[in-house]
């Protein structure tokens, strides 16, 4: 037993924190969210070179085969620093449903360009408001062909490779697009954080190949949302540290009646409990990535604890962190509302807090059912 | 106990209501937009054109005394024509600052010259007045402000700067608390004036929020002469005369809830969720319930406080609640909207929701 | 417009307070609490001499004639002293279930005796665990006799008159039976307030008389509910201020650090909460009185939400008050649990509050129903 | 990262388990009782032989050095005894403060005749420890303390008084925190004894609590004298010595989940509401999944410190965060688990609860 990452691992987190420090300062970000630049192109390619992107792909596929965990760390620290690129897009779920569901052929073609950062995938499920049931997906695959409209598609501006929920003649099927086509026409959607674009995707007559053996496809759907959870609350764990720490650092230099204002058991209490929330959060995340690392049983239930106490935890920090700095906390000049904005869509990136307290119950039902 | 109206008071709710329905449109549901719009040229033209007609008609400075050109009735009658008032979309806002905490304040240790001067062209809504009071370092510590006064022949000299201050850069006017002795203890040693906004060395900067309008500014104050004779209250008297300022402040603060329940309700309404639409679901049910409790609660409060004004009493602290009920509701709320359209609530595309549920409290 | 109570009741307020200032003191309330005395038969007998128990019922049925804004105010001020009385069992539910359905017969047969405290009534609707939802109603009332068993009926033990809710032929229907009748049998039952006793009562072939006309008693049951809610919500309301004025006072008394607690923020703010959820829930409970005493239309949503906000408000305050209370607030010597047994049962005395949410939302809906 | 076991564990483990199905009742549902009973002469019978039982076994003081009699093997065979104990019905309680925070001190600062005259035999459970710390007048503040302590002779004579000493009635030793100077600051002047418990002049008085048991008491100490050779620590050096103790108290406290996540949903599912079972309600569910992820959140941050201590390194924070969490849980859960009953959730009549749902939550 050991509750903790290994120091490789540790090592390659330092790193990871000392470079995005370094090149991926809040006015980086603040690029990306101020224009119509879809993503720091340069910070990518650099990811792609030290191979972040390919953390978690298998060597065989032009990856780094850290596995899992090693896309955990990086995850953290991409949250931490509100990284604008399209790392959860291109790996959480577009590589990752391919190392899932993949054959080998899709996998040869696309695994090493993931990996290198040399394509972008995403995933395509939301069409509209509201939650993206199967049942309400209206974008069919039939005949080879894709139709419909999906929106919001995270990064969907400037993926070359889709994975596209839609209606087949065997149910739900994830099916693998290549963007390039002519019957793609798409466009970006104003978002609440534009650090992290989001896009219209009209798919007309637009061939594409079944990921999975037909009919497989909602239950490879849970198993992607269930990875991508685990993967996402890292990045929310980052990001809610970093708002703990902007917090107490203006808590000790900020004065109020002749004291700091850390030193006022209002604000004290109010770190105390980000703390309590982010530590929580971390604890069950952990718990996650093993479940994750080892494809165990408990990942369903692992996941939807995790998410759930991430989704919390970020926006919890990110809100308090507002709340702390007073008045400074709703400029625009001050960092504070880049991670607000960012703790409010990731937490509806992959499913809202309400869908994942509901998975996480029906999983304990199933567990606990009376004899 | 008794929530309806006398006689008197029902005739002053339809004389009002006629006037609002000859000069203006009925509020619909999508009408209140959460984030109110920065205001612009036209805007401010639609506001005063507004407050000069409601002063025409007698529903501007409703409980001021006469002396000031009020209407000198009781809160009552103000909650009266609110109530009417919030069932038709009209400009709000603009003045709110200046008729509810600067005036009241110029008038009551102003003399009556000056109230003639002020109170009446304010009420018109000819002149905009804004409150200078919070300084970047004193934060809500008022008494520790450290804008310089100091006497000049008839006029005093100006310096320092105030942060936080609503519509600074379309005012005419502004109250302003400085320090006139460095000497004297924190509380005493402040001295009292307002200015005008467009004196020489006045330096007005916007403040650009997260929602990206800008409704607060920054005022710089460079060697900025007041003459003595707009100084209210004795030198040093400051503090007891910002008082009245704040005094007032709680009664203007909160009263208005912006984006409420029913709003909600029209979102969750329009928003299916895997078991129907959302304002089926029975957790989200449960915070439609509190936020109407607690809406209801602060709207009763604050008539428990009209009728204790116009009984002539001192409310008690019921009368502060508002912003503390106010602000987490509104909190909770906006954050609610966003997640239960799920990945759609981070769209904030006027095209695509143009397409969607209409859903003002999401704006 | 007017806000507030005539200065009459605000008078009758005043002396109710004096009154049980001094007759009914926390000694008073823990000798029923601490014994199997059902009540303070004392206490209940002065309150019918000086008028209270007939405060709201009619002149001409030998009441006080103040209506229902008379029974609000006393009601707060018995919430605040705990009066440990079967207020009201024998007035919220027995005298105002008559008022509103009995006939001229019902009516002077008992509502003169419960005016007078000569007699006690209540409301039997419970039978176990869980909402007693109409349709979970077993017992019966058929050819003109009761037969089942009702847990918890508050009071049950010491009641002359009960309102049974019953399965008729036509639907629920609201029974009014002599519990003098050989045919019932009561016991009392534990539970967390024991300064207001419940009992469980079997019916066996007991004779009883329709309330209002058949087929009505699922109508009358929600306006019993509701009007009782309003001056329980009063009752809450008291014991709610209460529980704040101890915690000031003990705030004020306590040091710590070299400190009275109250000067810390995190006393202070417990305290600014909890006044501000009994100002939310005293000043919607004014509406409510105000519907209840006009029989106004708004009656059914007044009434749930000053329900809902009193619940809240008086767990909020008997829990917060422990709290500031520290070690000493859950000792039994401190008064402390006494308002947190009173909140915890009052809470669930007349429907939780997630049924009166739910009532709340669906008065809502129909209002704000879309054209 | 790695939360299965190793080979040497999972054989440890497999050895707790046989120990533990031999010896104990495997946990039922039902079984963990909310409100621990009242220790009585059986209670304590019981728990002592248990507690013999772990020590013949080699489960008791597992990471105790061998110098103390324990075992002096890493925090992670802790970890999993407590998760194999946690599925069985055993004793528990009795000893945690004993074990878990006045020996370890007594073993850090006595000598080794200290530790070889009372570690073992508290690791046996034959003798049980208290910890006199609180004072009447000093809540959370140690440092006030006031309980005086003077030397006379090879002793010290201790007058005072501690408050919410648990387990005094039964305890045969205390350690005990005491001012020996009064004229020294606040943290200096202390001193630090351990004492036995039947020394004339000290009383013990059972606080009553709410639940009506009492698990606290007040201890009066009225001339009661200590052999200097009991003190632990240099004179003046009490404030010092009690960190050791406190510190341990860290990771003792709120490991101990006491009734959780099951217990409740065990209830819910008995329990009919108007649209069915208490667990099909979406208001109920999202509460039972925030619950379930603050214990599970809780139970992973415990293997967190584990891993920390095993490894040598000290645990950070979030090994404090235990009574929070858990303090705010069980207040919720306990008292949704009254509302959702309605007015039966009011009865806590055994007889009738016999009858209804078995819910070992709601005693």
């Amino acid at each position: 037993m050991n509750f903790d990452f290994s120091d490789d691992l540790k090592l390659l987190k330092d790193e990871a924190r000392k470079f995005l420090d370094d090149k991926c300062t809040s006015e980086a970000v603040r690029k990306i969210l101020e224009s119509d630049a879809p993503y720091d192109k340069a910070l990518w390619g650099e990811m792609g070179a030290m191979g972040w992107t390919g953390a978690s792909i298998p060597e065989e596929y032009g990856g780094a085969g850290m596995g899992a965990l090693g896309l955990c760390v990086l995850a953290e620290e991409i949250g931490r620093a509100l990284a604008p690129v399209p790392f959860s897009s291109s790996l959480y779920y577009a590589a990752e449903a391919l190392m899932l569901a993949g054959s080998e052929a899709q996998k040869k073609t696309w695994l090493p360009k993931l990996a290198t950062a040399e394509a972008i995938g995403t995933l395509a499920l939301a069409e509209g408001p509201g939650h993206a049931t199967v049942k309400r997906v209206r974008t069919t695959f039939r005949n080879g062909v894709l139709n419909g409209e999906k929106l919001p598609v995270p990064d969907g501006s400037v993926a070359d490779v889709c994975i596209v929920v839609a209606q087949t003649d065997r149910g739900i099927g994830l099916v693998l697009a290549d963007l390039s086509h002519k019957g793609v026409s798409r466009e970006m959607v104003e978002t609440l954080d534009e650090s992290r674009k989001q896009s219209r995707l009209v798919f007309a007559d637009v061939p594409g190949e079944l990921l999975g053996a037909p009919g497989e496809g909602e239950r490879l759907l849970r198993q992607i949302e269930e990875r991508a959870a685990i993967l996402f609350a890292f990045e929310q764990v980052g990001g809610a540290q970093r708002c703990l720490e902007m917090a107490r650092d203006y808590a000790l230099e900020r004065y109020a009646f002749g004291r700091p204002i850390g030193s006022f058991q209002a604000i004290k209490h109010k770190l105390a409990d980000m703390y309590t929330a982010i530590e929580l959060a971390r604890s069950n995340a952990y718990y996650g990535a093993w479940a994750l690392s080892k494809n165990a049983p408990q990942l369903a239930l692992a996941a939807a604890t995790a998410r759930v106490a991430a989704n919390e935890a970020f926006y919890h920090a990110a809100k308090e962190n507002i709340q702390v700095h007073g008045g400074m906390g709703f400029t625009w000049a001050f960092d504070c509302h880049l991670y607000y904005r960012r703790a409010k869509v990731l937490a509806v990136a992959n499913g809202s807090t309400r869908i994942w307290r509901e998975r996480l119950v029906n999983e304990l039902e199933t567990a606990n059912a009376p004899a | 106990m008794d929530f309806e109206d006398t006689k008197e008071e029902a005739e002053y709710r339809a004389k009002a209501r006629a006037f609002l329905s000859k000069h203006a449109k009925p509020r619909t549901g999508k009408g209140m937009l959460y984030r109110a719009a920065q205001a612009n040229e036209e805007i401010l033209k639609e506001a005063r054109d507004w407050q000069n007609k409601k002063y025409d008609a007698g529903f501007a400075g409703i409980t001021w005394p006469k002396e000031w050109g009020g209407q000198g009735q009781s809160a009552i009658y103000q909650v009266i024509y609110d109530q009417e008032e919030a069932q038709f979309s009209v400009p709000r806002g603009v003045y709110d600052i200046g008729l509810g905490m600067c005036i009241p304040t110029v008038c009551t240790w102003g003399s009556q010259e000056v109230r003639d001067r002020y109170a009446v062209t304010a009420l018109k809504g000819d002149e905009v007045w804004c409150q200078l009071f919070s300084e970047p370092a004193g934060g809500s510590d008022l008494a520790a402000l450290r804008t310089r006064a100091e006497k000049d022949g008839d006029d005093w000299v100006i310096n320092g700067q105030t942060i936080w201050t609503s519509g600074a850069h379309y005012s005419q006017f502004g109250v302003l608390v400085t320090r006139s002795d460095f000497n004297a203890p924190k509380h005493k040693g402040l001295t009292y004036f307002f200015l005008d906004m467009r004196s020489p060395g006045v330096e007005v900067r916007g403040i650009k929020q997260i929602s990206g309008a800008s409704h607060f500014n920054e005022v710089f104050f460079n060697n900025v002469r007041i003459p003595d004779s707009q100084r209210l209250g004795k030198v040093g008297d400051g503090w007891k005369v910002s008082l009245t300022t704040l005094m007032n402040e709680r009664y203007t603060i909160g009263g208005r809830a912006g984006v409420d329940v029913d709003e909600f309700m029209e979102l969750a309404r329009g928003v299916e969720l895997d078991d129907g639409p959302a304002l089926k679901n029975a957790g989200i049910r449960e915070k439609i319930a509190d936020w109407y409790v607690a809406s209801r609660g602060l709207k009763y409060s604050h008539f428990r406080t009209m009728t204790a004004l116009s009984r002539g009493d001192t409310p008690g602290p019921e009368s502060s609640i508002g912003k503390l009920v106010t602000g987490r509701k509104l909190q909770d709320m906006s954050a609610a909207a966003l997640d239960i359209p799920e990945q759609g609530g981070a769209i904030t595309d006027p095209e695509v929701e143009r397409r969607w549920q209409p859903s003002s409290i999401r704006r």
